[in-house]
C-alpha cells in the first residue's frame, strides 16, 4: 500500500498531533502521522502532565506562556467533543535551600517581566494554598496560580480529532523502518505498512527521536532515560496546585479525577530505552511525598509506569530543519517538558515547514545550537 | 530483605502441595497467603472431593488443608508461613514486595512458584451493579466461613460444578434457592450435583439467561429470557422472578498478573477461560526459575491442582540443584496422576487447552 | 442472619464486639470481616459511587474487586469484605470518593 | 392508515422529506403534520419565514428547505410535538435527530437511550448529545440524539429502558459502561490498553480485574477478532492498592 503526502509526522503523541492539526489548519491537507502503537502511547500518555510557566530562562517562559493560554480555551478551539480536563490549580515550588530561595527570587523577576503572575510567598502563604503540608520542611515557595494540569490522553486525541476533521490521516500501529534521502533531500519513509513518498519529515518520536534521526544519518546529542510516576486512588478534592520542589526531587498534583500522581527523577538512572518499573522508585517517592505532605501516608497508591525523557544537553526542546538533510524536520529533545510545549510545538514546527515567521522566535533552540556552543541551560528541570 | 530459596504465592491446595514438595527436595521455601488461613477457596467447600485417593477424594474440602498442613509440619524446618501477605509486584531485579498487615516486605527468592488460583468472572447486564448480587465465592465466603447468610432467597447464574454445589450449599444453609440457569442447552457440572439439587426440589432451568436486574438500592427482580438451542434470545419469552441475591456463577479466570509482570509469555485459552502461561511438563513458565501450578495454570479441580503444585515444587526445587532422591519416581506418579484425572470426557477440554500451551 | 444451625459445618465465633454504623451501635464477631458484620445485620449497602451515585455492595469478598469501599475509623477507601472488625470500629456509608483528612 | 394507527406511513412521509442534497447541506426541520387542523403556531414562530404563509389556519405547513436552517424554534411550539430535526451532516457515520420529550426524567446528556420509531418500537441505541429546556420553550424539552445516519428518519422517539444494555456498568470502579466503550470501539479504539487510557475502564483499585475480559469481548464482537488475539493491557504493580505510609522509604528494618 504505497502512498504520498506533502508531510509525514513520526510520532502521535501530542507532538505530532499538534504540528498535523497546525499544519493542517494553514492549508497543508495532506499530511500523515506515523505511529507505532496507538495515540499518546509514548511520553505523552506517560508523563505527568503539569503544565507551568514558572521556568529559569526566558525561552522557556515565552514557550510555556503560549501554551497555558491556548490550554485555557482547548476545548473549545479544537471544538473537542470530550474534555481536557484542564485544572488551573497553579504550582507551588518549595524553596528547600537558600541557594533555591536566590534562584526563586531571580526567576520570578523574569517570569514578571513577560507578565507570568509568579509570587514568592512565605511557607505560612504556602500552608494556606495547600493545607496539608508540612510548612517546617520549606524555606518558602514560587507561586502561580495559572500554572496546571491536563488529561494528556484526551488532549492528544483533541489534537487528533480536529487535525482527522481537517483532513489528516494518521496511521496507528505502524512502524517507520526506514527513511529514504535523495541527493540530501527526503524521499519518503518507509513503513511496515508500506512506503510514503514525501518531501518533509518531523521527528516528533519523543524518547526514540535519535533513533529515528540516525536514520538520514543525523546523530542527535539527545539520549533516553527512564522517569518513573505513580498514582493513587481517587479522593475528594483536598491540593489544588501541583506541588513540586527541584532541590528534593517531587512533584505532586491532585488531578480533577481524584487520584494523585507524582513523580522523580533518579540521577543514577542509566541511558536506556527502559520503561519498566522498580521498587526503589516507590520507596523513596512514598518518603519524600509523606515528609511534605504528610496525610497522603493514608491514601493508596494502585499503579506504577514509566516513561521517556528525550533529554538534551541544555535541557531545552530542538525545533526546525536540520541543514544537511532538506525536508528533515526536529520537535524533540524536551528534556521532559514536551506535554505541556506541545501547543507551542505545533506552532513553530509548522511554521518551520511552512517557512514563515514564528510567532514566539525559536531559531535559538535550533539544533545547530550545539555546533555553536550556544547553550543556555534551564536549571529549573525535575 | 528476606532471601530464599523458593517463593510460592498462594497457600490453597496447589500452592501448600507445591511447598511440601520443593521442602521435601531439600529446598528453603517461603509460602505466602493473603489471607489469614491457608487452604485458598478449600476452606468454603464443604462438599466432599472427587479424585483418588492421592487426592483426598471423599473427604470435606474444609478438612483437606488440615491434612495438608499436618503433612507440611514435617518439613517445617525448611518451610516458612507468612500469612495475611499479599504479594504486591515483582520488579526487573526479580524482587518481591509485599504487604503483611501493617508492614511492607521485600523478597528475593531464587525460583518462584505462582500459585494465585482465579478469579470470578463478572457479567455484563443492565444494573448488573446493584448490591445483591454477588459473585459465587463471594456466597460461599459469608455462608460457609463466617456463617452469615446472603439473603433470604437466591437465584443462581451458571450450572457448572461451582453454581450447582454452591446451590446445594445454600439449601444446607437454610436459604431458598429459587432456580439455576445457564445459557448453554445442558447444565454444564457432575450429573451428581445436579441430581441432589432436583431431588431436593431446586430448579435447573437450562437455556436461559439473565436480561435485566432490577432494584432501587438493592436487588428485588431479576428478569429472565428464554434461550434456543444456539444460545440465542427468543424474543417475547422474557419473565420476571423475584429474588433478593442473585449469585454469579458465571466462571473463573486465571489470576496471572504477577507472571504477566515477570515476562512470561501467556497465551488466551478458551478452554481455561483466559490467559495462562507456556510452560513446559514440569510447568516451568518460559522465564527460568518461574512456575505455576493450580488454577492460575488454567481452570481445573482442586485434585488436579494439589497434584500439579507437587509436580511444581519437586522440579522447582530441582531447577535450584535440591534434587529428591525419588525425583524420577515421584515425577513420572504425578504426570501419571495428572493424566488419570484429565483422561475421562469432563478432561476433553482440559486436555485440548493443554495442547496449545505445553510446550 | 447468621446462620444458626448448619448441617456440616459449626462456625467458630470470635468475642461479641460493638461497633458504630453511620452513628447507630450494632454488634458482630471479632475478627470477621465489616461487610460480613453488616450483612448480618440485613446491610448490603456500602456506598455509593461517585459518578453517578449508583449503591455499591461487596460483588467478590475476598479483596479482589474494590467494591465494597467504605470509611472506616474516619478513613475512606477501606475495602471491608477483608477488613477485620474490631472493638468501637466506625463504620459509614462511602458517599463518592471519599475525604482523606 | 394514519388515522387508524396513527403512525403516517411512507407516502405521507414523502411529502415532508427534504431531497438528498438539502438533507447535505445540515439540519433542517421534518414537519410530521398530515392533516388538516386550525392551528399555525409554526408559521407565526418562524423567524426566518421559512414556512409558507397560512391563508387559511387548516393548512397544512409547507417548508421551504432552502430557507430553513433547523433552528428549532418550531419543534417545542408545535402543540401536536410533530416537528423534528434533522441533521445528517452531524458526522460520517451518524446523524443528529431533534425531538420534543415532555416526560421525566429527562434523559442526561451523554447517556445512552434507545432510539425508537414512530411505532414506538426499539429501533437503535442512540447517544444523548443535548438536553435544551430553556424558559422559552415551556416544558418541551428538545433532547437531540445521534443515531446511525440510515435511521434519521426513523428514530422519533426515545426510551430511556436499556434494550440495548448500555447503561450496563463493565468497569465497577470507575463507573464505565458498556454504551461507553462500545462508542469507543466505534471509534477506532481497538485495544484494552487504548480504551484504558482514554476512559479509565480498568484503571481503577481493581486494577481491571474485573473488566477485562468484558471489554475483550465487546472489541471481539465489533471487531470479528479472535479473542486470542486480543491485547490485554498493560499489568503494573501493585497487584492491590496499598497505603505510601507502609512503603515509606522501605522495609522498617531497612
Amino acid at each position: 500500500m504505497n502512498k504520498s503526502a506533502s508531510v509525514v509526522i513520526i510520532g502521535g503523541g501530542i507532538s505530532g498531533c499538534a504540528i498535523a492539526y497546525n499544519l493542517a489548519k494553514k492549508g497543508v491537507k495532506d499530511v500523515i502521522i506515523i505511529e507505532k502503537e496507538y495515540l499518546s502511547s509514548g511520553a505523552t500518555g506517560r508523563c505527568g502532565a503539569g503544565i507551568r510557566m514558572q521556568w529559569g530562562t526566558e525561552m522557556n517562559c515565552r514557550l510555556a506562556k503560549y501554551s497555558v493560554e491556548f490550554f485555557e480555551t482547548a476545548n473549545e478551539v479544537l471544538e473537542y467533543a470530550g474534555d481536557v480536563e484542564f485544572k488551573q490549580g497553579g504550582y507551588l515550588i518549595i524553596a528547600a535551600t537558600e541557594k533555591e530561595v536566590a534562584q526563586f527570587q531571580k526567576n520570578i523577576k523574569l517570569q514578571n517581566s513577560l507578565g507570568i503572575p509568579s509570587r514568592y510567598i512565605t511557607p505560612q502563604e504556602a500552608k494556606e494554598i495547600v493545607p496539608h503540608m508540612d510548612e517546617t520542611q520549606i524555606l518558602g515557595a514560587a507561586f502561580n496560580p495559572k500554572d496546571g494540569h491536563l488529561n494528556p490522553f484526551h488532549t492528544t486525541q483533541a489534537y487528533a480529532d480536529a487535525a482527522v476533521r481537517l483532513g489528516v490521516e494518521i496511521m496507528k500501529y505502524t512502524e517507520v523502518t526506514g527513511i529514504k534521502v535523495e541527493n540530501g533531500k527526503i524521499a519518503g519513509v518507509q513503513t511496515d505498512k508500506g512506503y510514503i513518498s514525501t518531501p518533509v519529515v518531523v521527528n516528533a518520536a519523543g524518547g526514540h527521536a535519535q533513533i529515528i534521526s540516525e536514520m538520514v544519518g543525523v546523530k542527535l546529542p539527545l539520549y533516553s532515560e527512564r522517569h518513573q510516576i505513580l498514582v493513587t486512588e481517587a479522593v475528594e478534592p483536598m491540593q489544588g496546585p501541583m506541588f513540586m520542589s527541584f532541590s528534593q526531587n517531587i512533584y505532586c498534583q491532585q488531578t480533577p479525577h481524584g487520584s494523585f500522581i507524582m513523580g522523580r527523577g533518579d540521577p543514577t538512572e542509566p541511558r536506556d530505552l527502559r520503561v519498566t518499573s522498580s521498587w526503589e522508585f516507590l520507596e523513596e517517592m512514598a518518603k519524600t511525598c509523606i515528609r511534605f505532605l504528610p496525610p497522603l501516608k493514608d491514601i493508596r497508591m494502585v499503579r506504577q509506569w514509566a516513561g521517556l525523557y528525550n533529554m538534551s544537553p541544555d535541557a531545552q526542546p530542538i525545533y526546525g530543519p536540520v541543514k544537511d538533510v532538506e525536508g528533515f524536520f526536529l520537535a524533540c529533545g524536551y528534556s521532559g517538558h514536551g506535554f505541556m510545549f506541545g501547543p507551542v510545538t505545533g506552532v513553530v514546527v509548522s511554521e518551520s515547514i511552512l517557512g514563515e515567521e514564528h510567532t514566539i522566535p525559536v531559531d535559538a533552540l535550533s539544533y545547530d545550537r550545539f555546533e555553536k556552543g550556544e547553550l543556555i541551560l534551564e536549571p529549573s528541570v525535575v | 530483605m528476606i532471601k530464599t530459596d523458593i517463593v510460592v504465592i498462594g497457600g490453597g491446595p496447589a500452592g501448600i502441595c507445591a511447598a511440601i514438595n520443593a521442602a521435601s527436595s531439600g529446598a528453603k521455601v517461603l509460602l505466602l497467603d493473603r489471607d489469614s488461613q491457608l487452604g485458598g477457596q478449600l476452606i468454603k467447600q464443604t462438599h466432599m472431593f472427587f479424585g483418588s485417593q492421592k487426592q483426598h477424594a471423599s473427604v470435606r474440602g474444609i478438612d483437606i488443608p488440615g491434612i495438608l498442613v499436618k503433612e507440611m509440619e514435617e518439613y517445617k524446618d525448611n518451610i516458612q508461613i507468612m500469612l495475611d501477605a499479599t504479594v504486591l509486584g515483582i520488579y526487573e531485579d526479580g524482587v518481591l514486595t509485599i504487604e503483611k498487615n501493617d508492614d511492607y516486605i521485600k523478597i528475593k527468592p531464587k525460583g518462584i512458584i505462582v500459585a494465585t488460583g482465579a478469579s470470578e468472572k463478572f457479567p455484563a447486564f443492565p444494573n448488573n451493579d446493584l448490591p445483591g448480587i454477588y459473585g459465587a465465592g463471594a456466597v460461599q465466603t459469608l455462608m460457609n466461613v463466617y456463617g452469615v447468610s446472603p439473603g433470604k432467597s437466591v437465584f443462581m447464574v451458571g450450572a457448572g460444578n461451582i453454581g450447582l454445589i454452591v446451590s446445594y450449599q445454600l439449601v444446607q444453609a437454610g436459604v431458598e434457592v429459587k432456580g439455576v440457569i445457564c445459557r448453554g442447552p445442558r447444565y454444564g457440572g457432575y450429573a451428581v450435583h445436579a441430581s441432589k439439587l432436583k431431588r431436593i426440589g431446586v430448579p435447573i432451568m437450562p437455556g436461559h439467561r439473565v436480561i435485566h436486574a432490577h432494584g432501587k438500592d438493592k436487588l428485588e427482580r431479576i428478569t429472565l429470557i428464554k434461550l434456543d438451542e444456539n444460545k440465542k434470545e427468543i424474543s417475547g419469552t422474557e419473565f420476571d422472578i423475584e429474588t433478593d441475591v442473585l449469585c454469579i456463577s458465571t466462571g473463573l479466570t486465571p489470576l496471572g498478573e504477577l507472571l504477566w509482570q515477570m515476562g512470561c509469555e501467556m497465551k488466551f485459552i478458551r478452554e481455561f477461560s483466559g490467559h495462562v502461561p507456556v510452560r513446559n511438563e514440569e510447568l516451568e513458565t518460559t522465564v527460568p526459575g518461574v512456575f505455576v501450578a493450580g488454577d492460575v495454570a488454567g481452570i481445573e479441580e482442586a485434585s488436579s491442582a494439589m497434584v500439579e503444585g507437587r509436580l511444581a515444587g519437586l522440579c522447582c526445587a530441582k531447577k535450584l540443584g535440591f534434587t529428591n532422591p525419588e525425583y524420577s519416581s515421584l515425577k513420572e506418579d504425578y504426570l501419571q496422576q495428572l493424566h488419570d484425572l484429565r483422561s475421562g470426557p469432563v478432561g476433553d477440554g482440559i486436555r485440548k487447552g493443554l495442547a496449545k500451551i505445553v510446550v | 442472619m447468621r446462620i444458626e444451625s448448619h448441617p456440616i459445618l459449626t462456625f467458630e465465633k470470635g468475642k461479641i464486639v460493638k461497633f458504630t454504623y453511620n452513628g447507630k451501635e450494632m454488634e458482630g464477631y471479632e475478627g470477621e470481616p465489616i461487610a460480613a458484620a453488616l450483612h448480618a445485620q440485613g446491610i448490603k449497602v456500602l456506598g455509593y459511587t461517585h459518578h453517578r451515585n449508583r449503591p455499591r455492595g461487596f460483588y467478590c469478598a475476598i479483596g479482589n474487586c474494590s467494591s465494597c469501599l467504605m470509611v472506616v475509623n474516619g478513613k475512606p477507601n477501606v475495602r471491608t469484605c477483608v477488613e477485620k472488625l474490631t472493638e468501637g470500629a466506625v463504620v459509614e456509608t462511602q458517599k463518592g470518593r471519599g475525604e482523606l483528612k | 392508515m394514519l388515522k387508524s394507527t396513527g403512525i403516517p406511513n411512507e407516502k405521507d412521509l414523502e411529502s415532508v422529506i427534504p431531497p438528498k442534497e438539502r438533507l447535505a447541506k445540515g439540519p433542517v426541520a421534518i414537519i410530521e403534520c398530515f392533516e388538516k387542523i386550525p392551528c399555525n403556531p409554526c408559521y407565526t414562530h418562524c423567524a426566518r419565514g421559512a414556512i409558507k404563509e397560512f391563508e387559511d389556519i387548516n393548512d397544512r405547513p409547507q417548508l421551504n428547505y432552502d430557507i430553513c436552517n433547523g433552528c428549532s424554534i418550531c419543534v417545542s411550539h408545535c402543540p401536536g410535538l410533530a416537528i423534528f430535526i434533522v441533521d445528517e451532516t452531524y458526522s460520517d457515520t451518524e446523524a443528529l435527530v431533534k425531538i420534543p420529550y415532555e416526560l421525566l426524567p429527562l434523559p442526561v446528556e451523554g447517556s445512552f437511550v434507545t432510539g425508537m420509531d414512530r411505532g414506538g418500537k426499539p429501533i437503535c441505541r442512540a447517544k444523548v448529545v443535548k438536553v435544551q429546556n430553556p424558559k422559552f420553550q415551556d416544558k418541551t424539552p428538545i433532547i437531540s440524539l445521534a443515531v446511525p445516519k440510515e435511521l434519521s428518519m426513523v428514530v422519533r422517539f426515545l426510551s430511556l429502558e436499556d434494550y440495548y444494555s448500555d447503561s450496563t456498568i463493565i468497569c465497577r470502579c470507575e463507573e464505565v459502561t458498556l454504551g461507553e466503550v462500545r462508542e469507543l470501539i466505534r471509534k477506532g479504539y481497538k485495544t484494552v490498553e487504548e480504551i484504558k487510557r482514554i476512559s479509565r475502564c480498568g484503571m481503577g483499585p481493581c486494577q481491571g480485574r474485573t473488566c477485562q475480559q468484558l471489554i475483550m469481548e465487546e472489541i471481539a464482537k465489533a471487531t470479528g477478532e479472535r479473542i486470542e488475539d486480543i491485547k490485554v493491557h498493560n499489568y503494573r504493580p501493585p497487584i492491590l492498592p496499598i497505603k505510601l505510609g507502609r512503603i515509606n522509604g522501605g522495609e522498617k528494618n531497612e
